[in-house]
């Protein structure tokens, strides 16, 4: 066991993956000598050598697609994708390309391929380094999202998407980068270390994808969340004095659809939280799911905290994110309901 | 700043949109387009920088003369066994066409795509490469399958979706996938396979391999951003691919001019990228064959990618969706200068003495007795029209490796619904 | 009145508009001399010349930045992308950039200009000539999203769009170009002309934005639907003896919530219908609103019937579009519950 | 097929990936890069054919030499006001950098991006350009606004996100927008404004206007799908715009050979649109002042676009979050050959006696004053660290020109959000 942040267990889920496989190779804007923006890369193109650690041209979309054609070789890329905001470009190539590969060849090739991605608010980084884009994602047919909440999970994750033998879009809400974030952005930082989700394992272990964590137990109230809201609903019912189930969702497709039923099953309310604008937005998806399987159970309509449809404002920042506020205000809507 | 009065003695601006020489009603006329004499222009060693074949980007690489003759450095010198066999696969590819073209007008199947006029293109470049390199092809490739021996009731069952479909009526006709002959699948999407091919062949040289990639683009598709995004990766890294673009002057309605062919050739994207580039006469099966060679030999010794404009014209529909009728004169693709792949390589071996009329009666009728039984065979499995390919499990199958519950759960309902339906 | 196909109605709304403001330019793939693969912009060429309606490269990105430009410039750009799935090479330009341009420059600058696509399944176009991917484009702060579902509101809804002061998806159902698309494949295929939405009044006339019709009056149970499931949701509520309110949306941003709460409200039941995949698609938004905003008049779950969560496959068509046999189990569950 | 056996002997092969000359530790060594004599490139007329630019994609059009003379076919013989008036415009500039890069440290901001040594690309393009044509430019052409004479308070209320924020608060710091001096709103999404830019341009030529319109992107921008885009529309078109590519050698940590530049130029991309390009020394102010008003002038006569590759040097970090020692060697920026655009501007006044080191210190003490007092004037409305722009209506407005019920619910809940948090 040692103590990371997440960027240092990303950045050992490579290592540890590079150690044991030739074929995996790292490619992005600045990866390579420099490390990453983020430094998630760090150290590798040193260790492993410049041509499985690489720049890539500014072209997200050729990165997916040079990506694409080495995992149909047999490879097994890792790229990332600068920024959530920048992966646009790469769309059509995730969308039309990396998810329908191996059904429309039935089976004959297959894109066993990662794309990271740092994602997410709270860091004033204004309309273009702030966004949420994983609604887009969970509505393509063939690929698979995945979102980490802290050191550990971010490790066993990317490991295991890696080893996934379908695409993979792997978000890290850079927020919780250096510490987890709940949301009191009045508070002073605290740094990971102090967290028990920092003790990291060294070498290989895995988080299987699509297992939902439960990360705190209660009878009122269900709240689905991942990233960096996990640690706000965690924060927010302390501070509401509320018995709130927490669920971390860490996958959304495939969805650990068991533990969410089972959870609002037992509580009958339920609330989907999300820094992602919220028409269309994933929990849509997920308010309708449960009301869907839990129907009869539920006391209360699924309420959802989302960021508002617009866009992201730069100064305005802590008007714009879901943080306590808004999910207290929902917490007590729901449980009054 | 500078004094705004003097802009208003400019002229009015205004927008250049190009338009084809010809449209229905006026004559074809195809004099504007230079065609240097076969054997003209040289041939640069393979490993020259990139910036010495740029000349080459304005001219065309020409082999056969009009008598048939193959003359100059670029005449890749092919035994005549090889070079009938060139000639019978691009006969086969016509006949097949044909055949299908036929098919789905009797409702066999929705839709179909030609090759006519083009069989070259695909059919010398893969007796050109390797067995083992691998093409990232468009959908008027189809002559790399019949190069590579694929048999054509598999062919066939696809563009039927039946039940003998490999591909389980999952793609749309003509859209082949067969790994074992290195014949990627082909997308809907265009230009999406030209960056993919690129991603391959730097895999390739990532894992110090010797095979490498070839990959075709309409001129039309050169448009999108995932050419650029090709050539630029192939040019950083210098990949073992060879980039075609099938420049058959028409994109489905549009011509050429609409992908900006009026004030330069594809070719000369190359310049741009620093890797080396060729312009060639498409419909010389021979140029076509060297020039793939040439390039092949390049990327295959590690000295980077090569952008090979072949230039040809779609005889005939973009599709059986299409009539070519609506934007351009009647049977423009009979006047086209640089002539009928087909005739042109069977006039250089009767020309050399290896070939004969009565001999290419007998093939051609031969190849249709091929493709008719094929066909015979192909629709015992059924057709589009009736008996088609249709099982629910498959259905849902290959989304990913395995089925998760959301997809399992759509499947059960998809049978129920099924069920409900008999009833 | 005259009567009109879709397309018909659809050109009409081009002519009309046209002469109207020379503002108006059409471009798109084949759209200028040829006037479109589908037609609808046949004739305008020649008649308002090639500066006004042009071929564009096969570059949907380029297509929408240019028309980006233009409509900075002041012009109202009408483009059209061929097929819905080939919308994606253009995706950040209208992601990043038409949704934002008004906000991000506080209204020094906006992007009047509409995208019209042929969207959707029916016509054995396989997994890249039949796909719905409205779901994308509800998710964006600053695009409204319209999907017509007959001649009448395909030519006062286009209007409206060209009108609106912000980009407009525009999505027309290609199965209904020529004729109502009940589902009932097996049937002989009806054209517009019998039908009393193909009366189009000549000249201007609006179909607002964010107004949905009800196409059918029922108690038993709403059914949410747009473009060419409007008509399925009609056939099925008739062949099943249903008494189904049926609304067609019309628009899916903005949505006519008023409408939907006041059906539900009434009818205590409701079904989404949509052609698109499922997950995380509009059909979620619309349960999770129906459940947020009727949760107390619920008598049942909403239930969503939709495409499967795979490509669309070519052979299959019928076996995967949701069509009558989908929906009447759908209608049983939602009315037995 | 081509016989596989003999591939066997080919060496194996690798991938090709681009390093720079020096890395941290490594002396900077710029002696690989060819300089061509001041006055040496020939000046084409306006009105030739595209082609007959390319050889200019090839060198560097140069006008002021070792000794600040102006020399040469390029030399745009402007009068020393309007020297002394770019001059002025660079200093100011470079001032203003300085400052604001010091109240991002300082934490009044969360963000800039300095133009440091690049001062002449934006500076000297805004005075060869008409006050009426439009920008597209990136985040590093402040220039743009400098020369405009666009309030310095404004755009340090924008860089504050301050209450005076004409655009309140929703722009990250530098993304300005200014409509009245034809400066278009910066995009964090690179390239995104390029094939805008040619988009403007169009619809200008379907008016029949005279306006033309220039953009900006940098080398490393160049590789994204949007600059194809708009070389190709702007190519087809024949779109009144001068498409201009800033090749600063450096992305962000990535030097141009990974976007391409390893064996050719950016300005060699026009040769495969078949546009005109020119490469200009790009702290050279004078040939950037010539180079843009020759393309400026060829578009205005309806005769197109125009490729300008400005070759010049990212003097220091990419942004405020970045430290280039960690990826160059230090202090590269002092040692970049073509010198820095101020100080040989500078000695080209002096030696043309129209200017001294007395005046030039006076101006920068003047310059250092405006900028100050600017600074306290905008400090006044707040600066992010203190006093924000915040206005919860204001969140809401401007996503659609109306506010549409969604947006109105949203707007109430977190009005009442805010009251909950009061308490
Ligand atoms: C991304 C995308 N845009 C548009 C289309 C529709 N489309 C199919 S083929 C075609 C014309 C392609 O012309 P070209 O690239 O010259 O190839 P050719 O058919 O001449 O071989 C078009 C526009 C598509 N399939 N994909
Ligand atoms: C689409 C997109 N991808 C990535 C980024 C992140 N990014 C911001 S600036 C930059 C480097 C740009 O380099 P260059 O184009 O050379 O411009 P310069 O900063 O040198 O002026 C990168 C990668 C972005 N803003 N947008
Ligand atoms: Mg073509
Ligand atoms: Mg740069």
């Amino acid at each position: 066991m040692t103590v990371m942040n997440m960027i240092e267990a990303l950045n050992d889920a490579h290592d540890v993956m590079m150690g044991r496989d030739d074929n995996i190779v790292v490619m992005g804007e600045d990866v390579g000598y420099f490390g990453g923006v983020f430094r998630v890369t760090a150290g590798l193109q040193a260790k492993y050598g410049r041509t499985r650690v690489f720049d890539a041209p500014i072209a997200e979309g050729g990165i997916v697609a040079a990506g694409i054609g080495m995992a149909l070789y047999g490879l097994k890329p890792v790229a990332e994708i600068q920024f959530a905001d920048y992966i646009f470009p790469g769309f059509d190539q995730i969308f039309s390309e990396a998810g329908r590969i191996r059904y429309r060849t039935a089976g004959e090739w297959s894109v066993p391929m990662v794309i990271r991605s740092p994602y997410g608010g709270g860091i004033f980084g204004g309309q273009t380094h702030s966004q949420s884009p994983e609604a887009f994602f969970a509505h393509m047919p063939g690929i698979k999202t995945v979102i980490p909440s802290n050191p550990y999970d971010a490790k066993g994750l990317l490991i295991a998407a890696i080893e996934d033998p379908d695409p993979v879009v792997f978000f890290e809400p850079k927020r919780i980068y250096n510490g987890p974030f709940d949301g009191f952005y009045e508070r002073p930082v605290t740094p990971w270390a102090k967290h028990p989700q920092a003790d990291v394992p060294e070498g290989h272990y895995v988080v299987p994808l699509g297992k939902a964590a439960i990360v705190r137990e209660g009878e009122a109230v269900t709240i689905l969340a991942y990233g960096t809201m996990v640690h706000v609903a965690l924060a927010t019912a302390e501070a509401e004095g509320v018995d709130a189930e927490v669920i971390d969702l860490r996958t959304i497709v495939p969805l650990d659809i068991v533990a969410i039923e089972e959870s609002v099953k037992k509580t009958g309310r339920c609330i989907v939280l999300h820094e992602a604008t919220r028409t269309a937005g994933f929990g849509g998806e997920l308010a309708a799911l449960v009301q869907e399987r839990c129907f009869y159970h539920l006391e209360a309509p699924v309420q959802r905290v989302t960021g508002y449809d617009t866009p992201y404002p730069h100064s305005m920042e802590w008007t714009y994110f879901p943080g306590p506020a808004r999910l207290a205000r929902a917490l007590k809507a729901v449980l009054e309901d | 700043m500078a004094d705004s009065i003097e802009r208003r003695n400019r002229p009015a601006l205004s927008l250049h949109v190009p338009e084809p020489d010809a449209r229905p009603g006026d004559e074809v006329d195809f004099s504007a387009i230079v065609i240097p004499e076969a054997g003209s222009v040289g041939r640069p060693d393979v490993a020259v920088a990139a910036a010495e074949t740029h000349p080459l980007c304005f001219t065309l690489v020409r082999v056969l003369d009009e008598d048939g003759k193959a003359i100059g450095p670029w005449d890749p010198k092919l035994d005549p066994d090889t070079l009938r066999r060139i000639l019978r696969d691009m006969l086969m590819v016509r006949v097949f066409d044909e055949r299908m073209f036929r098919a789905q007008r009797q409702g066999k199947t929705s839709f179909y795509m030609k090759a006519l006029g083009e069989e070259a293109v695909a059919v010398a470049a893969a007796h050109a490469l390797d067995r083992d390199d691998i093409c990232f092809p468009t959908y008027r490739q189809q002559g790399l399958l019949i190069a590579r021996d694929y048999p054509l009731v598999e062919m066939m069952c696809q563009i039927y979706s039946n039940k003998g479909d490999k591909l389980k009526g999952r793609q749309l006709p003509i859209m082949y996938s067969d790994r074992e002959r290195g014949f990627f699948s082909i997308s809907g999407n265009l230009a999406t396979q030209y960056p993919q091919a690129v991603g391959w062949a730097m895999a390739s040289a990532i894992k110090g391999d010797s095979r490498i990639a070839a990959t075709w683009i309409g001129d039309g598709a050169t448009a999108e951003g995932d050419f650029h995004n090709a050539v630029t990766f192939a040019g950083v890294y210098r990949a073992p691919v060879i980039l075609n673009v099938v420049n058959n002057q028409w994109a489905i309605s549009s011509f050429s001019g609409i992908a900006g062919a009026e004030l330069t050739t594809f070719a000369a994207r190359a310049v741009g990228y620093g890797i080396a580039g060729l312009r060639v006469d498409g419909n010389d099966a021979l140029a076509v064959y060297a020039a793939t060679r040439w390039a092949a030999d390049r990327a295959r010794s590690n000295l980077g990618p090569t952008l090979i404009e072949l230039f040809t014209y779609r005889a005939e529909g973009h599709s059986t969706s299409d009539d070519p009728t609506a934007y351009r004169p009647q049977g423009a693709g009979a006047k086209w200068p640089l002539g009928d792949p087909i005739e042109r390589l069977k006039r250089h071996l009767i020309q050399l003495g290896e070939w004969d009329e009565e001999r290419h009666g007998q093939l051609q009728e031969k190849l249709s007795a091929e493709v008719r039984s094929a066909q015979k065979e192909a629709e015992k499995q059924g057709t589009l029209g009736s008996g088609h390919f249709e099982d629910i499990d498959s259905m849902f199958a290959d989304v990913f490796e395995e089925v998760p519950w959301h997809l399992a759960e759509q499947r059960e309902a998809a049978h129920e619904e099924a069920k409900a339906r008999r009833k």
